[in-house]
């Protein structure tokens, strides 16, 4: 099966496939069960075709697409390599999840304009692939800014004030970021090389003194130009997006935007710079510290929040800071952890998510305070929180612990020590943050928020349970039982990633 | 008659004839479909013209038979051909627009004689561009002056001020013109000549002062025409009070053909060698920066959206200036490249507002709410040529906008690098306005006030009209290769005019 | 052409009456402008400015460009100064008052342009001097060439219709393009046109254009009635239309 | 408006030798100063000051505002024609030479001059006549206290 299209030819129809769909759903516009049809074998049908990619890129080969001349020089054009590979695979795959989720999320709590919502999802898939596969910093471009306006609709999608400003401010950052730092850094790239393809090795090397401060101050444009990785201090942007709908948030946030964010950082570390050249210039070490800052500072602020959705974001800051700190190492451990982490992040923090929406649906319910005793009534859905709590904490068996366990590796071959100091730190901090909602639903009396339960409770029944719907329930089970597979399954992603560090 | 040998003169020949015949057609369609169809043939023909260029190089005319110090030679090389490309281009997509929108905003008796004015503003804009006499400059910019001050004025129907608007433009555009004429005098007085090839000639190692004031005058007054920053003031009201199709027009051509003109003078005529010109361009990077700022501020706090548009567009010409005022090959190509994707962006905005005054009367941001339901078409092609004024990638503003910052980088040195900067800088300021529209356009539909009733789509002619240009907006932003190479082959040749090739 | 232009060559210009006469027109010229400057009648203006017509008229003969005095003469002092009136007809017989500091940008820049001129004339050529390259150059190449290439006595028509005869159709075209636009403005169908006009005098409190009733004619519509100043938000103002 | 005697008198004894005059003002212009703008100035002035004196519905019943487009497109056209027709006579554009290419004493700079100019004095005329009827036209006549 998997040999019916070549690699490139997938490539082609991937991309086109969600348009088509897009498509397809704006005319089903009045029938919700086609349309929802229509969107789950759209999802199907792109998967599949991804898979046939990254297929071929597990057995080496590394596709081109060329598509437009923009500029001579300037070329819109799609070139594979493990990373974008795995990231196309994660985006495709947890769309269809996502998408079923997103079914009974969206009728669960009656939302309007769904026609549209499946669209902008859509066109955010094209664009999440698109970035995935660019081959040199103009394409990445193209597509990072496409995937800002399309989420800008989803992000808004409630319409009322309190969405219009956030969606403000998402699209103020993201935007302002990447016209005002990122447009001029890539234009810099090309003044000075000559050309913006991503090349393995980097390209800068030969044509920039390491030790300038051109360097320098090209990193930063990268690093703060690239909004949606939400390094501190342009994270903001990121709890404001927060008054999307869950499923928004499950995927754009935990996976497809702020993952395209740090696999550009990544792409920028890897196929720009250079990580030779990024470590002996030495201007990788103020991004390090940066990086470490922002994964404390975000731990503690997502401590002290009470809404289950910003503490989230908050954490989500945080884990995406120990992806472009793998970046910045510039080592071969260090990579391979950030990379990793791209994945098992994916999949954690999409389950906790998923099942934040799903107590939302069930009841009602969006501060962590009102979900004491909560446990007995959604057994399943804290079940699986717990978890992808586990997994983002970096506990064995969950797939989350590998990416810590490299970058504690690659940070003591880099010499800095202390990072190993702030990355155990900083799993403390999860713990805190993450754990008290399971313990605090399961441990703790409904009407009592302040002590355990003093009056022991009528035994449970398993008639009790008040859960989401079935379809809110499928998607977090089957993430969570990714991540659980992606702990055994690491020395094979090893394999496949082992590229991106020279390895064959 | 050899075509290909008369082939320079017959873009201006033919509107220019046309234009006369025009006042004679009956009133109602008949003169629209004249002036289609003559924009049309002049847009064939112009691109039969750019070919030759592109072939056989640049092409001279003599005008009468009459060589060139004597008689008037028209002369047309690539930069000069692509302009006029340009404008016909516009032209054969706007004018099919004009149609619709004008039956509803002039008056039936008046078709004619308005179509007429329409057509002499287009000849006269062919001529400006592709003569290369300086005198012949000045009488086409006043034919298409003139005509343009009337075409303003013709906004009247639907609001009065565009009395004021027109009469404003009228005195400030006169003022240009006759700074324009001193100066060429001044240059008379010291060459003796008007060709434009020797003007250069003969103005080499002259530094004197009436040259140099020369300079300044011609400087100035192709300055109020092309509305650099401090002499902008015309142009907002003029272009927001005059009818929709005549806004799309000018906006597109207009400002252009003067900003083509001060290229022509500033490097054809004058040249590198000339001292002066290095301090022309310090100025001109100094106005075209503080314009981009300027006027993008502006145009945030604009509730109307074609004067919120106009200010865009002194803005754009800013950009325009700076990449002039690189003096690089590179810079002066971006500069023409800018040049040519503003009017498409421009010329689809305005077609599109056009649209929406047709349905509802008015150009008023609360008359766009919920514009993305009520028409979408008009909407999205909004939307996208919002896109590509902003400098979104895959549109043709992020080429032109890649390609200045490029050749400020390029040229190196730290004031070119901070203008670079600068560059993204005020195009965020154009995604703060921009985003203004657009979220108003996607909300809801009013429920009270006077944009509460249905609307019907506006024809689909305007409509074909305005995709067009979002098409062209589209297309030049994912296969800008051509044009590109156009604007660099064309500056180089631009530039190499002068022998001493201080590049 | 590779030695840099001489602007200054040398040549003496003599003293005489003719210089005596054109000095005395350039300062009647002046008078006359000051007093336009000073006058607030407008009726007096564009008398004045008929004047200053014929004078520069006369300064044109007395430069012996007769072609360029006669339409000088024709236009300025005849044909402009009636449209002057006609249009002044339309709107108040006086100025607006006088606003102190108004005129300040006005007067800054006449200032800036009459320097700059004044700045250039200290490297002009000498007046009359043929060697100067507007006499010297294309200019000699017209006269001599003209006997024999078109024959014609009259120099400035055969460059007027022939050697720049594209730019003298421009011009018409410019005419032309006046003329139509008064059409546009003021002709049938426009905004404000299409009034019957009778040679009977109109009854004296009809009459719409008296000084006190109508400073500008902006502020009135057809019927002579003050219209509503246009706002921000009215949109639409068809309906006066005819 | 009656009471102009002096005047009416004067205008009627100036009307015929002014047309007279832009007349020869038109044709001589190949000799003496002027040409077709001067002349086409003159003779609208002399419609001009026949308004003036004696009101402009008697001279738009003499010259009809509805005639004067044609004038001054026939003018223009005259000019803009005389380019076209050396077109496709294979010269240049207004190369007057190919008009007569067989003449020794330039024939055909004389005739193509001749042409232009008097597309030049029609569209003058009419121009200057319409700009003069439509500013006329906007008021009443007028009376002698406006003056």
């Amino acid at each position: 099966m998997l040999g019916l299209f070549s690699p490139e030819e997938a490539m082609i129809y991937a991309l086109a496939a969600p348009l088509l769909g897009m498509l397809g759903i704006m005319l089903a516009d009045k029938a919700p069960n086609v349309r929802e049809g229509i969107t789950l074998i759209t999802a199907g049908v792109t998967f599949y075709l991804v898979l046939i990619v990254f297929n071929s890129v597990a057995q080496g080969a590394r596709p081109e697409v060329p598509l437009f001349e923009m500029m001579p020089g300037l070329s819109l054009s799609f070139k594979l390599e493990p990373l974008g590979a795995l990231f196309s695979l994660i985006a495709s795959g947890l769309w269809i999840v996502n998408s079923l989720y997103s079914i009974g999320y969206m009728r669960g709590t009656n939302e309007k304009h769904q026609t549209r919502f499946y669209m902008c999802f859509a066109l955010a898939i094209v664009a999440a692939l698109g970035i995935a596969w660019s081959a040199n910093l103009i394409t990445f471009f193209l597509f990072y800014e496409a995937l800002t306006l399309s989420t800008f609709l989803l992000v808004t999608h409630k319409g009322d004030e309190k969405a219009m400003r956030g969606g403000n401010i998402y699209l103020g950052i993201l935007m302002g970021t990447s016209i005002a730092l990122l447009l001029p850094a890539i234009v810099l790239t090309y003044v000075l090389t000559g050309g913006g393809d991503f090349t393995e090795g980097g390209i800068l090397a030969g044509s920039l003194d390491e030790h300038s401060w051109v360097v320098m101050g090209l990193l930063a444009l990268y690093m703060f130009g690239i909004g949606k990785a939400a390094l501190m201090p342009i994270h903001s942007w990121l709890p404001n997006a927060m008054v999307a709908p869950t499923p928004v948030s499950a995927f754009l946030h935990a996976v497809a935007v702020v993952k395209a964010g740090v696999f550009g950082v990544m792409k920028v570390a890897l196929y720009i710079f250079g990580t030779d050249f990024l470590s002996q210039s030495g201007a990788n070490i103020a991004f390090i510290w940066i990086a470490a800052l922002s994964i404390l500072l975000a731990s503690a602020i997502a401590m002290a929040q009470d809404n289950l959705k910003a503490r989230l974001a908050y954490s989500t800051v945080s884990q995406l800071a120990y992806i472009s700190l793998g970046a910045m190492l510039a080592n071969s451990m260090g990579v391979m952890g950030g990379s990793m982490q791209i994945a098992m992040h994916a999949l954690g923090k999409m389950t906790l998510f998923m099942c934040a929406g799903a107590i939302y649906v069930a009841h009602h319910k969006t501060l962590v305070s009102e979900m004491s005793g909560l446990g007995r009534k959604m057994p399943i859905t804290f079940g699986l929180f717990f978890i992808g709590a586990l997994s983002i904490i970096g506990l064995p068996p969950m797939g989350g612990m590998w990416p810590k366990f490299f970058l504690m590796v690659g940070a003591a071959d880099a010499g800095q020590l202390a990072i190993i100091f702030v990355l155990a730190l900083s799993s403390v901090l999860n713990v805190i943050y993450l754990l008290s909602i399971p313990i605090k639903a399961f441990y703790m009396a409904p009407d009592n928020h302040h002590g355990l339960a003093e009056i022991e409770p009528p035994p449970w029944r398993w008639s009790d349970r008040e859960e989401a719907p079935f379809l809110c329930l499928l998607p977090p089970l089957l993430t969570a039982v990714g991540t659980i597979a992606l702990f055994f399954l690491v020395g094979d992603l090893y394999k496949f990633l082992s590229p991106l560090i020279g390895g064959a | 008659m050899d075509f290909i040998a008369q082939l320079p003169v017959l873009p201006v020949v033919l509107p220019f004839v046309a234009a006369p015949l025009c006042l004679l057609l009956p009133a109602g369609r008949a003169p629209w479909v004249w002036a289609t169809l003559v924009a049309w043939a002049t847009f064939a023909l112009s691109l039969i013209l750019l070919e030759q260029v592109w072939i056989n190089g640049t092409i001279s005319y003599a005008m009468g038979g009459w060589s060139a110090p004597m008689g008037i030679a028209y002369r047309i090389d690539l930069t000069n051909g692509m302009v006029l490309a340009l404008i016909s281009f516009v032209a054969a997509v706007v004018f099919p627009y004009a149609g619709p929108s004008v039956r509803d905003e002039i008056a039936h008796k008046q078709t004619p004689a308005f179509y007429t004015a329409l057509l002499l503003c287009f000849a006269g804009l062919i001529g400006v561009t592709i003569t290369g006499d300086a005198f012949n400059v000045f009488v086409f910019l006043e034919i298409s002056s003139l005509s343009t001050y009337v075409l303003v004025a013709m906004g009247a129907g639907r609001d009065r001020r565009a009395l004021t608007a027109a009469f404003n433009y009228l005195v400030m555009g006169t003022i240009g013109a006759t700074f324009f004429v001193i100066g060429l005098g001044l240059l008379y007085m010291a060459t003796g000549t008007l060709n434009m090839i020797d003007l250069h000639e003969r103005l080499v190692g002259q530094d004197n002062r009436v040259v140099k004031a020369a300079f300044a005058f011609i400087v100035t007054g192709l300055g109020l025409k092309l509305a650099m920053l401090p002499l902008h003031l015309w142009l907002p009201p003029a272009y927001s009070y005059a009818p929709s199709s005549i806004t799309a027009f000018l906006a597109a051509t207009a400002t252009k053909v003067a900003v083509y003109i001060m290229l022509r003078f500033l490097y054809t005529v004058f040249g590198f060698d000339f001292p002066f010109l290095s301090v022309a361009l310090d100025f001109f990077l100094i106005l075209g920066v503080a314009g981009m700022f300027v006027a993008s501020l502006a145009a945030m706090f604009q509730d109307d959206i074609k004067m919120m548009l106009a200010y865009s567009s002194v803005a754009q010409i800013g950009y325009m200036l700076l990449g002039i005022s690189l003096g690089t090959v590179d810079g002066v190509a971006a500069g023409l490249l800018h040049l040519v994707n503003h009017a498409f962006m421009k010329a689809a905005l305005f077609m599109a507002v056009g649209c929406v005054v047709l349905r509802l009367g008015s150009h008023q941001l609360s008359a766009f709410q919920g514009l993305a339901k009520r028409m979408p078409w008009t909407a999205w092609g909004m939307v996208i040529a919002a896109m590509s004024l902003a400098g979104i990638p895959g549109t043709a503003g992020f080429i032109s906008k890649f390609a200045l910052l490029q050749a400020s980088f390029d040229k190196g040195g730290l004031t070119p690098t901070i203008a670079g900067f600068l560059i993204v800088l005020s195009s965020l300021l154009a995604v703060v306005y921009l985003m203004r529209v657009v979220r108003v356009m996607l909300q809801p539909l009013p429920e009270s006030g006077p944009f509460t009733k249905p609307v019907v789509r506006p024809p689909l002619l305007m409509r074909v009209s305005l995709w067009v240009m979002v098409l062209a907006n589209i297309y030049f932003g994912l296969q800008g290769g051509g044009l590109i190479a156009l604007t660099r082959r064309a500056a180089s040749i631009l530039m190499g005019v002068d022998a001493g090739g201080a590049m | 052409m590779n030695e840099p232009l001489q602007l200054i060559s040398d040549f003496q210009p003599s003293a005489n009456l003719m210089q005596f006469i054109e000095i005395s027109i350039l300062t009647l010229l002046l008078v006359v402008s000051i007093a336009m400057l000073r006058m607030r009648r407008l009726f007096g203006v564009v008398m004045l400015s008929g004047i200053y017509s014929f004078l520069s008229a006369l300064f044109f003969v007395a430069l012996d460009a007769v072609d360029v005095a006669f339409t000088e003469a024709a236009v300025g002092a005849g044909i402009s100064t009636i449209l002057m009136l006609s249009a002044m007809l339309l709107t108040a017989r006086r100025e607006k008052p006088f606003v102190p500091g108004h005129a300040f940008l006005a007067l800054l820049v006449c200032v800036v342009v009459g320097g700059a001129l004044v700045y250039a004339t200290f490297d002009a050529p000498l007046y009359g001097d043929p060697m100067a390259p507007a006499n010297a150059y294309v200019g000699q190449a017209y006269v001599d060439r003209m006997a024999v290439e078109i024959s014609m006595p009259n120099i400035v028509t055969g460059v007027l219709a022939s050697y720049r005869g594209y730019d003298t159709m421009g011009e018409t075209a410019v005419i032309f393009t006046a003329a139509l636009g008064v059409m546009l403005l003021l002709g049938l169908g426009s905004e404000r046109g299409g009034r019957v006009v009778s040679d009977v005098p109109p009854e004296p409190e009809a009459s719409p254009s008296s000084d006190s009733t109508a400073q500008n004619s902006t502020a009135q519509n057809s019927t002579g009635q003050k219209s509503p100043a246009p706002t921000a938000n009215s949109p639409i103002g068809r309906e006066d239309a005819p | 408006m009656m009471d102009h005697l002096i005047l009416r008198v004067m205008i009627k004894l100036f009307f015929a030798p002014i047309l007279l005059f832009a007349l020869y003002v038109q044709f001589h212009g190949d000799y003496g100063p002027g040409g077709g703008f001067q002349a086409g100035v003159i003779f609208a002035s002399a419609f001009i000051l026949f308004a003036l004196g004696f009101g402009l519905r008697t001279t738009q019943k003499a010259v009809p505002p509805s005639v004067l487009p044609y004038f001054m497109v026939t003018g223009l056209l005259l000019y803009a024609g005389t380019g076209v027709v050396t077109l496709f006579l294979g010269g240049n554009f207004l190369d007057y030479y190919v008009l007569a290419p067989n003449s020794h004493h330039n024939a055909g700079q004389h005739m193509g001059i001749f042409l232009v100019e008097l597309g030049v004095g029609m569209a003058v005329f009419s121009s200057m006549l319409t700009i003069f009827y439509y500013f006329a036209g906007r008021e009443p006549e007028i009376s002698d206290e406006d003056w």
